[in-house]
């Protein structure tokens, strides 16, 4: 089967339920799928990439780290929303995880070269 | 292709407006519905049981098309990909 | 066409159940196939034996159960997401010390892989959310 | 045991969920109990006053009609946010059940006077 | 002081389980005394026996029986949002011929009334939502 | 007896805040810790291990006072009703 393009599109804050965590662990097999795998952090979603996350403070995975594993799976294609991170308060430096900020007009073009979108 | 956005939840739209195309279509189905009672500069399809489920039919403007999951099949058939907003 | 499609919500905690199984069932009225209906996050609920629908309220499993059989696709129940929200198999049931196993015989365990294999295979991916 | 005033706080749409139909029915039970309940409609809650609901349509019950037994389980207190109403574009002659607007200062003063609130 | 606590959000799908567990025992910390916990909406998944939980996080199920047990509160369940959530007893399970039960032994199925019978008996009462 | 208002998601914090009477106290805990990064004209109090999960414990303001459970309890005995927003 050929590689699909599939854009995660993230937009669910790290601890308000399991999904979060859930759809990185879907990215990863997607990754180790080899399919051409993109990952965009939205709205509340751009929550899981800040640093210095303490998931064992609530007993909780941290997301922080689980997010952090998507270089080493060969997912390369990461962004993040640069109105969701400005609503926000949250600068780059901030984060634990290099992504590229897009755009509103660039999601819309990241968005229309895919053959599926997965959402968290 | 152009995308279809299927949004379920009101809070949801504006993010899913933000990102879509001109030529994209917008379907709202269950608690998304709610949002076509509001303006919205743009066409939009309701999912027509759960605007009936609501008692919403009344309140839906007429620029919201009521479409049933026949139709919605027919949409997924000519859109890709399909983005689903929650 | 073939369809892939995923589901994220539990019965009666959001209609994401309710929606996926009747655009399953359009979708197959339309003479398109489904590769396999994969429920992960909350929705894996849907493939418990145990629960009992209240009445006038939708009894889903039961007709997803007979949409899976009539038309020959999977009825994916993921793992990972399962063990934890008390939907197991007979074999999680052996391996945890658990006193039953109530995954509804229609559904079947596997692994995320089997996600990304139905969208690779597919035409259309469509999930429903909660 | 001495009636308490309880507040039924209910701010979730009717169909996202079966937490807006199971809240309702706690109470019902809560008016059984002869406790002294009263019940706010707010946010989201107000959609549940709508009339002309047909659950049935998406197999599910219709949420206005087990709010149309409040009355006969003794609950008459029944009160809704003006602003969420306002909002929503929402007339009173639109609703299933009678309800008494509230504004903000008077939902303030209502939530004072409980023991407890109990929300969806 | 007598508390009564309800929670209403599912263990892994919200952080209610959680965050009413650990005001649970620090309100018995400080000398109170807990009438009942009662486990509404999707919480009821709380008292189910089959759920593995995944390594590093929270096994709330038998630390909510330890508690429980040890300070004599009763964990309530109740029925009518149990069942159509799988969570169920064992005249349940005869009356519903289900092939097994899955409340977890510490937990107890009631009826919503005693929801009200606890708040009627508690000096404050607090919900866990989702 | 003042009111204790539970805020446990962002959204639900403006329905609180417009309701909430000037000595009433609103806790926010889970995902509505998020709600204390951004400017709220009023004293809010945070529930520290909520706020350490989320790498939060350099973004909430110092008008915001970071409380653990047993304050939370102590809260409890001093304010009644309390009421939960999510």
């Amino acid at each position: 089967m050929d590689a699909k393009h599939i854009l995660y599109l993230l937009r669910k804050s790290p601890y308000s339920s399991s999904n979060a965590v859930e759809a990185l662990d879907s990215a990863l097999v997607a990754g180790v799928f080899e399919q051409n795998v993109s990952v965009l952090f939205k709205d509340d979603g751009v929550w899981q990439l800040l640093d210095g996350q303490r998931g064992a403070a609530i007993e909780r995975r941290t997301v922080g780290n689980v997010m952090q594993a998507l270089p080493q799976y060969d997912i390369e294609q990461l962004f993040a929303c640069e109105v969701s991170l400005n609503e926000r308060g949250l600068q780059l430096e901030d984060l634990a995880l290099t992504v590229k900020p897009l755009s509103l007009e660039e999601q819309r073009k990241l968005i229309t070269r895919q053959d599926a979108v997965v959402n968290d | 292709m152009a995308t279809l956005h299927l949004v379920n939840s009101q809070t949801a739209l504006q993010s899913c407006l933000d990102v879509a195309a001109d030529d994209d279509s917008v379907l709202l189905i269950e608690d998304g519905v709610y949002g076509a009672t509001t303006d919205v500069a743009r066409a939009l399809l309701v999912l027509a049981p759960d605007v009936e489920a609501r008692g919403l039919k009344d309140r839906i403007p007429s620029t919201a098309e009521s479409i049933d999951y026949d139709q919605f099949v027919a949409l997924v058939e000519t859109h890709k990909p399909i983005v689903t907003w929650c | 066409m073939k369809f892939a499609i995923s589901v994220h919500g539990a019965p009666f905690s959001s209609s994401a159940a309710h929606s996926a199984y009747r655009f399953a069932e359009a979708t197959l009225d339309a003479g398109h196939k489904i590769a396999r209906v994969f429920f992960y996050h909350d929705a894996v609920r849907t493939g418990d034996s145990l629960s009992v629908a209240p009445q006038e309220e939708n009894t889903v499993i039961d007709r997803w159960a007979e949409l899976s059989e009539k038309h020959e696709f999977e009825l994916a129940v993921c793992i990972a997401a399962s063990l934890k929200r008390g939907v197991i198999n007979d074999e999680a049931r052996d391996r945890y010390e658990k006193p039953a196993a109530n995954l509804h015989p229609a559904f079947t365990i596997v692994g995320l892989g089997q996600l990304i294999d139905a969208i690779a295979g597919a035409d259309r991916f469509i999930s429903f959310g909660a």
